[in-house]
């Protein structure tokens, strides 16, 4: 820190400088706040399908490791040194302390090298960021998750959850829909969620190969599949914008309370702390009061979908 | 012992433009050196007409991406003299020190990145970073510094953006100013170094008597304005430029040839040094006298040296004149004006010898005719016959082919073309 | 650098001009407190300018100036071939440039100004992209070297390649310069292409528009300000016209 | 709060004092424009005839101050392998002489924004408790309406503020540092006379207003007018130039880049003003924009300074300097945007009012 003095001159003094100290931000605050982020090394890379991995994130620290406590449904900054930041969510168990789960997608600069990213990298990452799903609130009802493409990133975390407390919530149903079979991602953990998890899958793709012999059309025509106790559900809902306004103004029909609804929603984010705005959707940010929002603030947001 | 060879560079290498040397032996007996720009014209006089005054320096100073403050200048002082717009003292500093400049940018670009590989026989500049850090060092740090005088006087370091017609738009701060100061006094040990190491290097033995032309203004060592003298003891005025350039065009160039009192004269370092070696600093004499250089020296290849001289003179120069302006207030270096018909020429000292642009305008301000004169046009005949020369020379002194080209490409790079400023 | 697990190489580059004043290629050697690193990403292959070493191995060709000639044509397309990206060097290679002021008189007219008449070859200015197809523009009379120095080591690393979006207004103000029109000239700052942090209007001069048209300009009502203000049009248009990247904008007259 | 008289040669000879040996900024004349009148901007000074006590207002705020337009928020040097981050937040001491209560207001509101909530931000945080502000009072302009939005007194956030009583300054003394240093100058306790002055002073200010924009219930008003056409119709005008954001003292949009170092030894990740208004704001990976037209930008800028962001307790940010305006090419002020608005709802009309003169 700089000292400032005063010197008047013809006159002797000897002011102590106004400066004051940077207070100690970590002791006020359990998050992080400053642009340090977590150095974290990638163990482990899982091609999912062509444009989609999944990058296993261990955070190099010991005690940082323990520290860094989730939600499901929240995000992290991602930090490829050199290439910038970018917004992801976090896609593993909240009780896995060893590693940390990501599901990414090839979209531009920093997801690109991180896919040039050998085993071993070192990247950072900040965080979590963001509102969650309302697991607590939603013990004692059934869980309707309905998911596109990507949007099954951020569902893992409630799906491990819900896995790890099976026994508190009623039905839990999990519709999957993807363009191709072959983007139908985690097919591997397919059984693992029906039988261990006990939760109901149902899947189905737009455009069907030769050796796909499931469900064919648009993630609504599952509704007809299954009955739905709507006053007793809870709904989350991950997938590209279009979806989920179909989805969520069909559930809507069906007597799905709006405040019963989550969605996540994704924008531009620079800083992930409410700061650079970017991510404002009508008077809120997706990063402080998002990405997780209910159904009924997103109805009221401006320009959310 | 009977040679038959031909040379043919086409577009020669480390210059800036396109210009080829055609060198052709038969029997052992030179018959034909030709010396021919190929640029592609770009018809600056045709475009500036009907241009606004105010505009044209802009737009002349394009015709040279290494000396575009000289064009600017040229073009502005051009069009003052035209209109008689008299911008205040500051300013006509200000645009000095941005002369000082361009050349203490053009010199050591020149020096190290385009001469210097002749001399130590390699390709580019490039290896010179692994194998004469210490001189590379110095060179861009003596080149850094021309472009910082030009950015903090005229806004950029090419094609500058301040320097306007009636003055300056924005003018350095003093503290700017005094920074640069310290900065030139610093960089006059890397130019010693220089100065030490172009000592080491042998220049080529080659006299060819040629009219050597330059400004020669009422005091000072030239750079904008004055008298358009020769050392054939020709003197004229500025606005008589035409009597000192005599344009020709001949069929193998795209550039335009000049003369004076005989077939060819030569501008440049060289010739403002012969013309004016009595204006230098004691500290250039001395340059000068240690690499033996007297006026009038007839030896193209001591371009070189005379540029190393100019930077002594040049540096000292700076100081001075920036002194001067930090005694000055600064605030108002612009004058206002009224366009008006009128027509004259504003010549100045480019880094590769005299500029001249002449202007005429209407009583709008708006441009009716332009004519520019480049240096290297000026060159273009005395290059020529210095080629024949020289490959005679070679040849009576039974040097190879390759030994030839080398000479000659030295020889053209000696004096710092520019050549696509002077197709413009 | 190679915490991510992979090496950079090099990239190996040519330089190469065609009718301009060299003045962006010279960009190239400037910013001496840099120049040794900035060497030191780049293989150069083939730069008439600095070296006589020429070879023609190059992945990325930097192609400065426009083409007035038939000549240019033929070797820009070898360029071409060879290029694995071809980068339009400068406002003349981008948008034809000041050379493109030819393109409004007659050819023969401007031939007789110059050179009384002698046959000249010459043909109406074009920029590089009337030709070839160019993978990445770097605007500027003259390039920016700190713009280009982002952009080479952007390639070197495959990271971000772009220019802004957005207009010279935001640099400009970002100076604290007092804005031109206040002072009552014309400038392009509003409608031009930010990345020159407003060189121009920070001397105190009037963007002319050297980097071209800003992403999604509103030109009506950059029309109704000159008007608004009383500016004269023919001194719009002739800021317009000076660099030639507006010619979209000049032709259809409000 | 210590209240003081001074001498205004005698505040001259302290701020002179103090602006000799620390880093400085006063309101200095840059320029006179075509029309005549004096441009200030904020700039180093380094004695106090720099300084132009009676000046109108800075073009551009303070802002950039504690903003700065660009920042590094942190720098990467790469070793074998692996990296290092370092993270660098000191600020050098300044002196910020003659701010505006608008100005003041603006900079406790960046105050709420940067340092309350989950985040706050330590750059901010360094070079806010390392600035000493000097306010002063002024004559409103023509158009300022910092009136109208309740920001043409402050009460805190400065060191010290100044009232323009006369010959003499009536002084706000808010800091211990500020009360040692101006012992060692003659102040004085204020008479009956200077708080009888002070009271006109405040009077004449606050009858001098002479634009006033209604935003009592705007942010309800703005929700319902999401929709309205009167947004595309100033976006229609609108350069998306992004100078109002530039000059404002509350826009703080940003924007994150990473650089790699010329070496390739290291990166380094910066902030830099950003503006809702430049096109690719609200722009994502994969070319799609939130935002696309010029309207739609246009109106975020206004919900965000009139309807406020739940982040920062939805209050209004805008403190009425009106630099926006002033700074506008195309002639876009709140005023205007305002009671066009306002004038659609109530008459159903499109009529424009008049601008108010700029200054
Ligand atoms: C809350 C949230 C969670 C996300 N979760 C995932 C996930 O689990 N897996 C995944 O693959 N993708 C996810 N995304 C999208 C992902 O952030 C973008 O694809 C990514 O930022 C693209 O970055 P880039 O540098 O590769 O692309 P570029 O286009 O090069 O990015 C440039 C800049 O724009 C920003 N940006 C671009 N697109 C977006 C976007 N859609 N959202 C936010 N910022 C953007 C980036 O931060 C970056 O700074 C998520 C986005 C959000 C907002
Ligand atoms: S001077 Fe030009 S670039 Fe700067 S704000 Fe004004 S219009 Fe924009
Ligand atoms: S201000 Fe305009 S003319 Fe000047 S460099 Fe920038 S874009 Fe080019
Ligand atoms: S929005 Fe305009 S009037 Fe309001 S604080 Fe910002 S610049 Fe001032």
């Amino acid at each position: 820190m700089h000292d400032m003095r005063f010197n008047i001159p013809g006159k002797d003094l000897n002011l102590e400088p106004f400066a004051l100290k940077i207070p100690d931000f970590q002791k006020k605050c359990e998050v992080m706040i400053t642009d340090k982020g977590y150095k974290s090394r990638i163990t482990n890379i899982v091609p999912l399908s062509d444009h989609e991995r999944l990058f296993l994130l261990r955070i190099v620290d010991p005690h940082e490791r323990e520290l860094f406590n989730f939600r499901p449904g929240q995000f992290l900054m991602l930090e490829v040194p050199g290439y910038g930041e970018a917004p992801i969510s976090i896609s593993s168990s909240t009780s896995n302390h060893e590693f940390i789960e990501v599901c990414i997608r090839k979209a531009g600069h920093v997801t690109s090298a991180l896919f040039e990213a050998k085993q071993g990298a070192m990247v950072s990452i900040r965080g979590p960021f963001g509102t969650s799903f309302p697991m607590e609130e939603m013990q004692g009802h059934s869980v309707l998750m309905v998911v596109g493409g990507l949007g099954i990133a951020p569902m893992r975390a409630p799906l491990f959850w819900i896995g790890n407390h099976r026994d508190r919530y009623k039905d839990v149903r999990l519709l999957y829909g993807a363009k191709e079979p072959s983007q139908l991602l985690f097919d591997y953990q397919f059984e693992e969620w029906q039988k261990v998890s006990n939760v109901d899958l149902l899947t189905i793709v737009e455009k069907p190969d030769d050796s796909w012999k499931g469900n064919v059309g648009l993630i609504t025509a599952l509704f007809d599949e299954f009955t739905l106790e709507p006053e007793d559900t809870y709904a989350i809902v991950c997938g590209p914008p279009i979806m989920f306004k179909f989805v969520c103004n069909h559930l809507d029909k069906r007597g799905i309370p709006m405040n019963r609804m989550f969605v996540s929603l994704e924008r531009r984010m620079h800083c992930g702390m409410g700061k650079c705005c970017r991510c404002m959707v009508g008077s809120t940010f997706t990063c402080l009061d998002g990405p997780v929002f209910d159904y009924w603030s997103v109805m009221n947001l401006k320009e959310a979908i | 012992m009977k040679v038959d060879f031909d040379i043919d560079l086409h577009h020669l290498t480390r210059v800036e433009g396109h210009g080829n040397i055609h060198i052709s032996v038969r029997d052992g007996r030179l018959a034909e050196a030709a010396w021919a720009v190929v640029e592609t014209p770009r018809f600056f006089e045709a475009i500036v007409k009907g241009m606004s005054a105010e505009r044209t320096p802009f737009l002349t100073s394009r015709i040279c991406g290494i000396c575009s403050i000289s064009h600017t200048l040229a073009s502005i002082r051009a069009l003052e003299r035209a209109m008689e717009i008299e911008a205040p003292e500051s300013a006509i500093l200000i645009r000095q020190l941005a002369m000082y400049g361009e050349h203490l940018q053009s010199h050591p670009l020149h020096l190290f990145f385009l001469a210097a590989p002749d001399f130590l026989g390699t390709p580019s500049a490039l290896p010179l970073l692994h194998t004469h850090p210490e001189i590379v060092q110095a060179g861009l740090q003596l080149k850094g510094l021309g472009n910082e005088i030009s950015s903090v006087t005229s806004g950029r370091c090419t094609h500058p953006v301040s320097l306007v017609l009636g003055g300056i738009s924005k003018a350095p701060s003093k503290e700017q100013l005094a920074d640069l100061r310290t900065k030139i006094a610093d960089s006059q040990a890397a130019l010693d170094r220089t100065t030490d190491f172009f000592r080491t290097l042998t220049i080529p033995d080659f006299v060819r008597e040629t009219e050597f032309i330059s400004l020669r203004p009422a005091e000072g060592y030239p750079s904008i304005g004055g008298d358009l003298v020769s050392t054939d003891g020709v003197v004229h005025d500025e606005n008589d430029y035409l009597l000192m350039t005599n344009e020709y065009l001949t069929d193998s160039s795209t550039s335009k040839f000049t003369k004076v009192s005989r077939e060819s004269s030569a501008a440049g370092a060289l010739a403002r040094f012969n013309n004016n070696a009595d204006r230098l600093h004691s500290r250039a004499r001395e340059v000068a006298a240690s690499f033996g250089l007297e006026p009038v020296c007839h030896n193209p290849f001591m371009n070189n040296v005379a540029q190393l001289v100019e930077c002594h003179q040049l540096m000292e120069d700076a100081t001075l004149l920036i002194d001067r302006l930090l005694d000055m207030d600064l605030r108002d270096t612009r004058a206002t004006w009224k366009p008006r018909a009128g027509k004259a020429t504003g010549a100045v000292e480019a880094p590769r010898g005299i500029l001249y642009h002449c202007m005429e305008t209407d009583d709008d301000g708006k441009v009716v005719k332009a004519d520019c004169i480049i240096p290297t046009t000026q060159n273009n005949a005395n290059i020529h016959f210095d080629l024949h020369a020289l490959a005679e020379q070679a040849l009576r002194e039974g040097r190879t082919e390759a030994e030839t080209e080398k000479l000659c490409v030295t020889l053209v790079r000696s004096y710092d073309p520019c050549i696509s400023c002077s197709v413009h | 650098m190679n915490h991510l697990g992979f090496k950079l190489d090099k990239v190996k580059v040519g330089s190469f001009d065609f009718t301009c004043c060299e003045g962006c290629q010279l960009q190239l050697a400037n910013k001496e407190s840099t120049l040794p690193e900035f060497l030191g990403l780049i293989d150069i292959r083939n730069f008439r300018e600095i070296s006589s070493e020429r070879h023609d191995d190059y992945d990325i060709a930097l192609v400065e100036g426009s083409i007035t000639r038939s000549d240019e044509i033929e070797r820009l397309k070898a360029i071409r071939a060879q290029a694995k990206v071809l980068v339009a060097f400068g406002t003349c290679a981008c948008f034809g440039g000041v050379n493109s002021l030819k393109n409004r008189i007659p050819q023969e007219e401007a031939i007789r100004e110059v050179y009384d008449g002698k046959k000249i070859e010459t043909m109406p200015s074009m920029k590089i992209s009337d030709i070839v197809e160019v993978d990445l523009s770097i605007p500027g009379c003259p390039v920016s070297k700190d713009e280009v120095e982002r952009i080479m080591v952007g390639i070197v690393t495959r990271s971000a390649v772009s220019l802004p979006k957005y207009p010279v207004c935001v640099e400009c103000k970002q100076k604290l310069n007092t804005c031109l029109f206040d002072l009552g000239e014309i400038c392009l700052g509003p409608i031009t292409r930010a990345g020159c942090d407003a060189v121009c209007p920070t001397g105190k001069t009037a963007c002319l528009g050297c980097r071209g048209p800003a992403e999604d300009i509103n030109f009506p009502s950059f029309e109704e300000l000159v008007l608004d203000r009383k500016l004269s049009i023919s001194d719009m248009k002739e800021k317009l016209g000076f660099y030639n990247g507006f010619g979209d904008y000049l032709d259809h007259e409000s | 709060m210590i209240y003081k008289v001074i001498s205004k040669p005698e505040f001259k000879a302290f701020i002179d004092a103090i602006v000799r040996v620390n880093n400085a900024y006063g309101p200095c004349q840059v320029e006179i424009d075509a029309k005549g009148k004096p441009i200030y901007q904020f700039k180093p000074v380094k004695s106090a005839d720099e300084i132009s006590f009676d000046y109108t207002v800075t073009h551009s705020s303070a802002k950039h101050f504690f903003l700065p337009f660009r920042d590094e928020l942190s720098s990467f040097t790469f070793t074998d392998g692996n990296w290092e981050q370092e993270v660098r937040y000191d600020a050098p001491p300044t002196i910020l002489i003659g701010l505006r209560p608008c100005d003041i207001n603006a900079i406790n509101i960046l105050d709420d924004v940067m340092l309350h909530g989950p985040y706050p931000s330590p750059y901010y945080l360094a070079r806010r408790k390392n600035t000493f502000i000097i306010g002063m009072d002024h004559l409103p302009l023509p158009d300022c309406f910092c009136k109208s939005m309740n920001r043409h007194t402050v009460n805190h956030g400065f060191n010290l503020f100044c009232s323009d009583i006369g010959d003499r300054y009536y002084l706000s003394i808010n800091s211990a540092n500020a009360f040692s240093f101006l012992k060692e100058f003659k102040i004085e306790e204020p008479s009956y006379e200077d708080n009888c002055n002070l009271i006109e002073r405040r009077k004449s200010i606050k009858n001098s207003f002479e634009t006033n924009v209604e935003v009592t219930g705007l942010p309800v008003f703005l929700d319902i007018e999401f929709d309205s056409p009167i947004w595309q119709k100033w976006g229609d005008k609108c350069l998306s130039c992004g100078s109002c954001a530039m000059v404002c003292p509350t826009c703080y949009c940003y924007s994150v880049e990473e650089k790699f170092d010329i070496d390739l030894k290291g990166s380094s990740r910066q902030n830099h003003l950003y503006s809702c208004n430049l096109v690719d704001f609200a722009q994502v990976a994969g070319g799609h924009n939130f935002r696309p037209r010029n309207g739609d930008r246009l109106k975020y800028r206004y919900y965000h300074h009139y309807r406020g962001f739940a982040a920062n307790d939805n209050q209004q940010i805008c403190v009425g300097c009106n630099r926006c305006g002033r700074a506008c090419l195309a002639n876009i002020n709140p005023k205007d945007v305002i009671n066009d608005l306002r004038l659609e709802r109530e008459s159903c009309t499109t009529c424009v009012s008049t601008s108010p003169e700029k200054t």
